[in-house]
């Protein structure tokens, strides 16, 4: 698949998106670092967009295979992630009223 | 793909930052998470709506196996298994992007014969770590749920094994960059495979949350770069900031532990484990009833509770929490003072214990906690051992040596509920079990701390 | 001239660098405000980047004309900004080694 | 443009980045602003190495000349005027960009008759926002520079003189989109021009600080509108850092002063400021000669220095370091109390005092101030007077209600040098000044403390 956007440009989002995650999660709590950790283990669950893209133009047998299982992992990725998270979070969240700061 | 598409991607990039801005403070988490899922649906609505799309029943059906596996294990897993559930989750994904790449390469061998370099890097970059990032999550997930030892595994001449692997792996990388050859990249799969496996093996049980954070921000690059060969900008924002947030997270994590990432990786406390554990088992302790225990809490006027490990293993969260409103009925002043990494991974004491509807505000970090210590009658600590071990502030020679503890030695009397006299994860004695005004209460966390419920119900 | 990494591929780093940009200044204290100020305002001095590539494809008189004084103010806005917030700083970092924090 | 020119875009993306970070931080903060400069060189470099530039000796003469008027007007300005000089190199920035955006339209309207709606949109955008930028930081000059009235200049029927031009530049804007009339753009540049002057003309001179933050913010955004018409991938970053980083800026400014940022822009104070202020000029003060103020300082324990906007325009930096110096080597213990406004910019009086050389350890911020305040024998307000007056914590009625100030009142004595009873930029009556415990030293900063300080000599 060609890219649109040229390597250039895909090295200064890259670049970007760096700064961001770096500056975004620099100033986390310690009790956070658990659901923060899964909540960026679902984010790139979004893998599942490539596994989709890539089974949806696929011919052969053996890369429609592969994608399907590629579909599957991401979505496990994903849908798991966020859930687990939430999970974690809902607890953290149930006296969010009586919190100190 | 269309400009539409393209926006609708870049709304789901938006929200994957706010996710994590989200993330990062505790009021704003959970909605964090969910502008997280709000970006993940709307990637794949418009994924699967640019059309052009073959296979669409077969995809969908995909997608339907995927959450029919992915949400019963998020919702049903315990509290205390999450670490192993986002290890595979974590690893299922590292695989997807590997396979997403390799079907990629077969894709394009198929089609042309001319090579682009960037492509091709970030195809074996994808393989590459990919492949590490998903043996090794399967790994962490087998020491954490107990299916092998959770002790670091070193195979004789590891370090050699594992250097051999890791050149092989390199020098793969390198050679499938200019030649386009599914044999070599499979056999770079396999290979990564492999030293995925041998990059884990020699860390220890305790410390393989820091790993698996370190294996999430592999994922995210991992995933960038399959964006990359696919072009797909999505996959490179997601994925980079993923690999971005993921390092610092997992720097964070080891600078609470007070060591360095290198040691964690490699060093694994080798040196000291057996010595001094060995020797001192046979000098006198004092150990107490149930009902010793439930006297000298009952009539305290100030209890710390220090849970760790053997908490969350004992699943003795809500016994504690009785312990504690039972304690507080009777006028006693109960809190906990969490240290940042007790437990199976930072910040799972407090999960833990939100579960058991542990008030928020009973919950001390460790500088208040030490200061409400130097003024306790009792500290109590459950199945912790290394976080209230005073050889980290002693003995320069012991690997916590440096880390902050929590002082219980500098309450009026300190309460170990632990099954033996074994050290803890650093595999170190503790003084602090030896001294006069300690009591042990042996057995597991649970059960012990069912039977002082009971013996101060009895008062 | 053409936009070779295409409008969506500029849009995304647009969305990027404004988050960078959030990020990286949303915990200054107010003694720097002044500084920062200026800094950023030496940065914007870049549009002297764009004055002269144009400048340099340009042919009408009126056009290099109006080229050359986009030079002119791009360079001070650059240099002036660049050594203005220098004089300020010098001053705050004339006694680093005593610093409290 | 090669690869090898982008790559050096990029470099100097990344040092504009560090260059922000750095400056946040007091540590790096200089290191920040090398940084950037850094960036700058490097993108200037490789601009020029492209080759494929025409006119390439007007170009290197042009910008020679724009150092030439760069450099000096940066290295010889007093510390006092530096607002309007950053005033100034902001609107030229602004100037410019909307001079590229001008003259890439003219060359494409020359080429081709196709319409890009993206860069015609663009090209809009930067003319009518620089032309904003550039004429409103030439009447924030004006009114720094004190060559027009620093009050706020409301026009008879000023907001819908206001109101009709921005309608008028929006209307152009709009209606310039579609169509490719030079006759309309330089109009609209024109419209926008009157636009800056009738944006800026009702704010108050101190809040003219503000004022150059936000239209930093908007030259910002304009640079990254102008790189949008040029494909140029630096400019949008940088434009788009200062625009994102400016806008931040401005809220904490605004923040600091503790007003909302439409309360600056349009309301000016502009109810409040005559009513008190004339009524209470006849009652009774207790004003005290030099020689009165330096026994009550020489033979005090602890002095708090209360510096503001007066001491920056009397330049009385220096003076007022001697004199601590002086009461610090009889043994008082002198500190200087810092508020976040005082002075003509946010951190104006770091810089002025860090330029008099005054130790870093004795700048207190506001909290800490206000602690040492409640213990001081003498609080000495120089030139100040809004930041201490006691308005902000009694009266809801008054525009600076709500701010949090400096408690000088709860010292034992307060002693005020300024010129006269006048109010400060908020026009309010200042209650302390006629508070028994307050003694007035009346006259310009500098030569009452020089007076102060031969009479501490004399002691
Ligand atoms: N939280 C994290 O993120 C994290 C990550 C990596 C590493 N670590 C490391 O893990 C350690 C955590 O310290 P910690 O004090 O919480 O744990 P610890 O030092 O490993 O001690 C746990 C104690 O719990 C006891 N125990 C185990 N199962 C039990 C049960 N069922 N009932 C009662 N007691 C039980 C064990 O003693 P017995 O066998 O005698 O019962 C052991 O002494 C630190 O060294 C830390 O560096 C933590
Ligand atoms: N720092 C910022 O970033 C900033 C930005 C915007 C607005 N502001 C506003 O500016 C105000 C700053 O407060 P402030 O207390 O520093 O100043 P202020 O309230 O404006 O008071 C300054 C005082 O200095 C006196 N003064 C003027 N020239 C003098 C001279 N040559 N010698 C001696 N005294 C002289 C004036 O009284 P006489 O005329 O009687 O001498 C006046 O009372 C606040 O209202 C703040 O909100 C600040």
């Amino acid at each position: 698949m060609a890219n649109q956007i040229g390597g250039m440009g895909l090295l200064t989002i890259f670049v970007l998106a760096v700064f961001v995650g770096f500056e975004v999660v620099s100033k986390v709590s310690s009790t956070l670092h658990t659901p923060l950790m899964s909540g960026a283990n679902a984010i790139h669950g979004v893998v599942l967009v490539g596994a989709i893209l890539i089974t949806g133009v696929s011919s052969g047998p053996a890369q429609i295979t592969l994608g399907l299982i590629a579909i599957v992992l991401g979505t496990v990725n994903m849908v798991g992630g966020f859930v687990v998270t939430d999970r974690m979070l809902r607890m953290f969240s149930a006296r969010r009223g009586e919190e100190r700061r | 793909m269309s400009t539409g598409a393209q926006f609708g991607y870049l709304i789901a990039a938006i929200c994957f930052i706010l996710a994590l801005k989200g993330l990062s403070a505790p009021k704003t988490a959970r909605y964090g998470n969910w502008a997280g899922a709000a970006g993940a649906v709307i990637a794949v609505a418009v994924t699967l709506s640019v059309g052009h799309l073959q296979h669409l029943g077969l995809i969908l059906g995909a997608v339907a196996v995927g959450a029919v596996i992915g949400v019963p294990a998020a919702t049903r897993v315990k509290m205390t298994a999450m670490p192993q559930l986002v290890a595979i989750f974590n690893g299922v994904g590292g695989g997807a992007a590997a396979l997403v790449a390799l079907i990629e390469f077969l894709t394009v061998a198929s089609q042309s014969s001319k090579i682009a370099m960037g492509d091709q890097a970030a195809t074996v970059f994808t393989v590459l770590v990919g492949s590490v990032s998903f043996a090794g999550s399967m790994v962490t997930f087998a020491k954490l749920q107990e299916l092998m030892t959770t002790r670091p595994v070193v195979l004789p001449a590891g370090r050699w094994i594992s250097g051999a692997v890791f050149v092989a792996a390199v020098g793969l990388a390198v050679a499938g960059l200019p030649v386009r050859s599914t044999g070599l990249l499979v056999t770079l799969l396999l290979v990564s495979l492999g030293l995925g496996v041998l990059f884990v093996l020699p860390v220890g049980g305790a410390d393989v949350p820091i790993v698996i954070s370190l294996l999430n921000a592999f994922t995210g690059l991992t995933v960038a770069a399959s964006g990359y060969v696919l072009g797909n900008t999505l996959l490179i924002v997601a994925g980079t900031l993923v690999g971005a947030s993921g390092t610092i997270l997992t720097r964070l994590m080891a600078a609470a532990m007070g060591r360095p990432l290198t040691g964690i990786l490699f060093g694994a406390f080798r040196a000291s484990v057996a010595g001094p554990a060995a020797a001192a088992q046979n000098r006198p302790v004092r150990s107490g009833t149930p009902e010793d225990i439930a006297i000298l809490l009952g009539y305290a006027r100030k209890v710390i509770v220090v849970p760790g490990y053997g908490l969350a293993v004992a699943q003795g969260q809500h016994t504690i929490r009785e312990l504690a409103d039972l304690l507080t009925a009777r006028g006693v002043k109960v809190a906990y003072g969490i240290h940042p990494v007790a437990g199976r991974m930072p910040g799972h004491m407090n999960v833990l214990l939100a579960e058991a509807n542990v008030p928020y505000e009973s919950l001390l970090e460790m500088d208040e906690a030490n200061m409400e210590l130097s003024s306790a009658d009792v500290a109590l600590v459950v199945g912790a051992n290394d976080v209230v071990n005073p050889a980290a502030r002693t003995s320069p020679g012991a690997p916590i040596y440096g880390m902050p503890i929590l002082n219980v030695d500098s309450a009026a009397a300190v309460v170990f509920c632990k099954r033996s006299l074994r050290p803890g994860f650093a595999g170190i004695e503790n003084e602090l079990l030896y001294d006069p005004k300690t009591t042990l209460l042996f057995g597991d966390a649970k059960e012990s701390l069912s039977k002082v419920v009971a013996a101060v119900k009895a008062l």
